[in-house]
């Protein structure tokens, strides 16, 4: 197809906002975490980007959207982006563009991960086991949605990811949080939040950047992109007070229950933002708002250490979203019915993606991070985790 | 008497919490760091040693009566208590007057 | 008209880029409170966004955009998004794109007038009052002005909002402090800024935000949007350095009062952005840069506690920006002449547009405040107010 | 030429992104100082904003881009934006729009070159001088690349501003540095950074905006735009992953030493965005990385106190960038072929065009700040030196 | 004698005002935490109670002749003083030895 | 005894270090502020002054035994002089008891 410019720009800077993101999940984290692990919170953020910017250039991309092997997994076609070049292949706009926008999604996914690791993890074996992971875990669940695979030849639905991307990462930072294990100290020493501003900041650029990850999914600037932001916005604002009502009802509104609430607002439309219109948005925000603060106090309740919530919310929040998909979905808005509109073959299509896609991460994240711990040792020391993953593996102080 | 304690950080709340139960509940808490006997800690990478000297602490005191010190060491110790190195130190300082603000009066 | 995807594009980054202005407001206001007070800042702002883009959806975008009821307010024709569409209706964007614009648009604006109950509202009382506000005083400015109501009717311009956002926000919170009242303390004890480089982020979040904004509000990517965001541009510089320059003249120039006059200067292009050449826009914001900054000295000299001064930058520089589109219009920009040109009709139904908006806000939030503060109360107790709204109404302590 | 909706809507929001570089290279040097002097740090950035965006619509613009005077620097033509209008000329964007596109460009390198003052200079004096070396320096320097001067005319490519950006403000602040001399107590005293987060802040806007920066000299939304786009980012991460091994070499794998890796990945592909492809940029990102780091400690070792690195970083790492645009281009990307596809004289001419800049650059600084230096003396007191910028030169204090 | 006093850290500027004008210019401010003897702040919320126990507090240590600590007692306290919960303490330490580092010599 | 010294931030490094060749490893640190005798720095502009009065020291705290005092007096007050007002002070408090938590054992 021909080239469209104003697509085109609206991918240019979707992809921008969906980077800046990335740094953003690591403010998000860094602020949730102590005083002396902020540096390698963010930091982590940091690698997470630069590692798959690497990785996906040169074989990511190829694995994800190469010519589909089985349905599993793409081909090597695109290895160090053979053939990937600047004209408009199939679509409005530049296939280079449309790599890097995939980019910058599989660099978030590994940034969210790393919230089971926080204030733990020694950097090396972080190295290693992002690399692995990203490429045994999210580029064949890319290719199941969006580059061939079964999952999108069953017609299950994911615009944006939250099969890809929330399900992939809230599930695997379960079962790598089950394998690197609990903080010294966990549920007896005081962990708080060593800075609310910092994570407030970090979702203010998440829901900023979440714009250009559900809206720009629709690869051009037409009706489509709009009625996908619009839902966006409206499920995030639903979330956020929900999860701050529901806060409320325990005790008092809590302000970072307000902002996870967005959070979960957002991950939960995601794979449904281009299906639903805004008062279904309204609806599955709303719920994702509790459904995520419940989660959390499930995590919680079972003494859990994988606190800075990746499972409760993007985990959580996206097999939600996935499934009320399935529901919401309105022919008018995206083509697809769902079981509102009478359509059950779409709502057990969506539960057999996202359950395949919990399983999934869920075995291979955890056989992954058991093989890693078993090599390396994904684990610092007590004496490093108790001075602190800043001075121990970076050697530097976050404030002076 | 004046008593002065620095202790780990994540101690202070069990610390706190035993000093109630046992009626002392007036006190005052800076944010510290300090380095003990040992140095501080000693971390290992590639071969090489890096001593990371000040650790944060929290120094807590308390103005009592002299007849009460000793309850008082007592129940601080054990609370902040951990068995290993960097659990802290406990001095005794002598007041000569002590004042509260709020009436003026002299008390101990 | 035809959908074009370059509009489109545009005015989808416009609309996240006002978005996360609102946030922007929350880091430049959280900044200048004290410590203990830094969350319940930023989160009001999180919280007027999430509140108004339920009750845009819902009603506020009818209320302000549906058929004119006697040009004072909107009619229920768009209740619940009821007929706004993915299509281009008369423009060359998705109907959903403008309602989404607008609806950001609603959000900053309760945001900023949060400065008026720094540091000491109950946060239910803010939700009620917030909603309240919302509805009847922002909603019927915004159809006055762009709706189809009296004072667009009339011909009084406001191209990005100096009337229906900056001054309604702007005297709304002066009459929102005179009801709450001075913080315990206030002119007694020491309330410096916790974090002056808190309010320079949100500063920068701002004047980058502004340009979608202003150059948003052309609402196409052309050549008035670009001159729309030159202006903007300059004017924010000659705000900057001229607060900066008055500050010095009186003792040292504050860096504190670069970022506010860069903020004045926004303002007060904001309603002259798509009339304006860049050399009046020197002149525009170089005046509102000295203007704001007195305001402020007069607020202070009275011993009036809107200490984050929504009134003397906002009221007082959209004032002035609303007069000033009458002076400095220039046929060529955007097809209208002010005064200079000697078109006093312009000037008048500027003045006549922006006196109006400022009775208006002054005199219904202050009735709105006296009203929420009479059944629920505004304020907290004097016990909540010396620990901090941070613990007391929301249990958390921003920094560990 | 006519004007393209879609170019249009990407150079403005590019434009936008580039702005928000500016506070973000405040936000990166304001965490490497002291407490004492964030504020001053931050607000000079803010100040370089503010003067540049005055003085290129009065005359920097003219003398960059007007008619060329003897190929050294351009004519009076465009003095206060006259002819300067809101239709598209050559291009394919409004003029307006290429005008103030150029204006952030010239406002970043000015604030690129505050690091060589940090903590020590008179703001009054930095007002003085910044006028002069934006004037005097960087728009010469933006003719001869872009304007139609000698350089461009010789065949020297700078894509985006390698040369005219970088080099300029990092061989300045060589200068700069060697003429305001060392902080009291430098190589003594502790100077750790007061803040690595906000540094990774400032990292993170900074990457963000670079897409503006680089992929936005495309001056359209296209595949042109798309592969530059790429590799700004693959070069980016190269650029990360390279330092943080280095400095791992050395002893711990530092973060602080990362995000300074991404920069200087992000400042070698700048002139080579457009002439290069993405397996390219991986190399050209990990030696730049590797290349700084190692100014860098050359720097430390010759005792020089240009600490914010304004030279190892921009400057190296544009040197470096421009010979690498001369090795590294193919034809397929630019219509440009590099010394690998044995072009030599592309090679030479971008080795003429970046020695002459750095000469050029440095030489004038030299004497300007001299000049500055003697008549109203560019540095603080011992005292308020000793004291803090941000008491001494603001009256404010950063953190209450 | 060391003077040191606990106050509010909103009356640090006014006891700050009132020692310098009684002369006693020299002193050391630390940031501090503390709770009284009536453990802080009860705020209510929703029937239940919760206590906020560490409060922001300002640390102030002068070293003064002895014979000038009753005056130092009565400025800091009458300048310090609300009369509402929370005013703070003031103790008075002996001191054995004080050197003034730039010289080396010995001062009081 | 225990020995307080308020020093300049900027030479904290070079008395740890001294006191470490010392021997003196164990200590407290404490970020404070303070104003001398000069009430801190005046400042001019434009015909104004301008006074700076809290400026940021640095606070440590040393147990010790008694026939050590002297040592640990002039290490510090070496190791911190620049000779320029604002060196700071360093006073010396009797202590009566002092305790290591990890042990509960009296030591000095
Ligand atoms: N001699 C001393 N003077 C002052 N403070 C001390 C001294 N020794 C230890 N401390 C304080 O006590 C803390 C813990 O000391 P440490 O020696 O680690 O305890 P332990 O001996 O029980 O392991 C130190 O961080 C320091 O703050
Ligand atoms: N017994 C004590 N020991 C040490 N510090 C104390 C003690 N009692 C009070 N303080 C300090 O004084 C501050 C104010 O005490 P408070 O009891 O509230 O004063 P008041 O009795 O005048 O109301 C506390 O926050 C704490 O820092
Ligand atoms: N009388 C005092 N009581 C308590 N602290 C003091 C006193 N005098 C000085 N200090 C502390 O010592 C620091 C340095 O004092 P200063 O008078 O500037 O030293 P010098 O007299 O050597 O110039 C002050 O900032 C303050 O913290």
């Amino acid at each position: 197809m021909v080239l469209d410019s104003g697509d085109t720009a609206w991918v240019l800077v979707a992809t921008a906002m969906v980077m800046l993101m990335i740094p953003g999940v690591g403010l998000f984290y860094g602020g949730l975490v102590r005083k002396k692990d902020v540096v390698s919170m963010i930091g982590l953020s940091f690698l997470a980007l630069a590692l798959v910017s690497v990785q996906w250039v040169l074989v990511g991309y190829s694995l994800s959207f190469g010519t589909s092997v089985g349905g599993f997994v793409g081909g090597l076609d695109f290895l160090g982006l053979r053939g990937v070049g600047m004209d408009s292949g199939d679509g409005t706009i530049p296939d280079l563009l449309f790599m890097v926008f995939q980019l910058v999604f599989a660099g978030i996914t590994l940034a969210i991960i790393t919230s089971a690791v926080a204030e733990r993890v020694r950097i090396g074996s972080f190295i290693v086991f992002g690399l692995l992971w990203t490429t045994l875990v999210y580029d064949p669940l890319a290719h199941w949605a969006w580059g061939g695979g079964w999952a999108g030849e069953l017609g299950a639905l994911d615009f944006a990811g939250g099969t890809v991307v929330h399900i992939s990462s809230g599930f695997g930072a379960l079962a790598l949080a089950l394998v690197i294990g609990k903080r010294i100290g966990f549920g007896d020493h005081n962990m708080e939040p060593h800075s609310i501003p910092m994570t407030m900041l970090g979702a203010a650029l998440l829901w900023f950047g979440w714009f250009g990850f559900n809206a720009g999914s629709a690869l051009a600037a037409d009706g489509l992109a709009a009625s996908a932001f619009v839902v966006t916005n409206v499920s995030a604002s639903a979330g956020a007070l929900a999860w701050l009502f529901a806060s409320w009802v325990r005790g008092k509104p809590s302000a970072l229950g307000m902002v996870s609430g967005a959070i979960a607002g957002l991950v939960a439309i995601t794979p449904a933002a281009g299906f639903v219109d805004p008062l279904s948005a309204l609806v599955i925000g709303a719920v994702a708002g509790v459904l995520c603060y419940r989660a959390l106090l499930f995590r919680v309740g079972r003494g859990l250490d994988e606190s800075l919530d990746a499972w409760a919310v993007h985990g959580v929040g996206g097999l939600w979203g996935a499934i009320a998909t399935g529901i919401f979905a309105v022919e008018a808005v995206g083509g697809y019915s769902g079981l509102l509109q009478g359509n059950v073959d779409q709502f057990i299509a969506q539960v057999i993606g996202a359950v395949a896609a919990v399983v999934y991460a869920f075995v291979v994240t955890y056989a992954l991070a058991r093989a890693v711990d078993a090599t390396m040792g994904l684990r610092v020391t007590e004496d490093e985790e108790y001075v602190g993953l800043d001075i121990s593996q970076h050697g530097e102080k976050a404030y002076a | 008497m004046k008593v002065e304690a620095v202790i780990r950080p994540e101690r202070l709340e069990q610390v706190k919490k035993s000093l109630e139960e046992k009626g002392f509940v007036g006190m005052t808490v800076t944010e510290v760091t300090g380095r003990g006997e040992q140095k501080g800690i000693k971390l290992q990478f590639r071969g090489r040693t890096m001593e990371v000297d000040l650790l944060p602490k929290v120094k807590i005191e308390l103005i009592v009566k002299d007849d009460l010190v000793d309850d008082l060491l007592e129940t601080i110790s054990a609370a902040a208590r951990t068995g290993k190195p960097g659990d802290g130190r406990i001095f005794v300082i002598p007041v000569a007057r002590s004042l509260r603000v709020r009436t003026g009066e002299e008390v101990m």
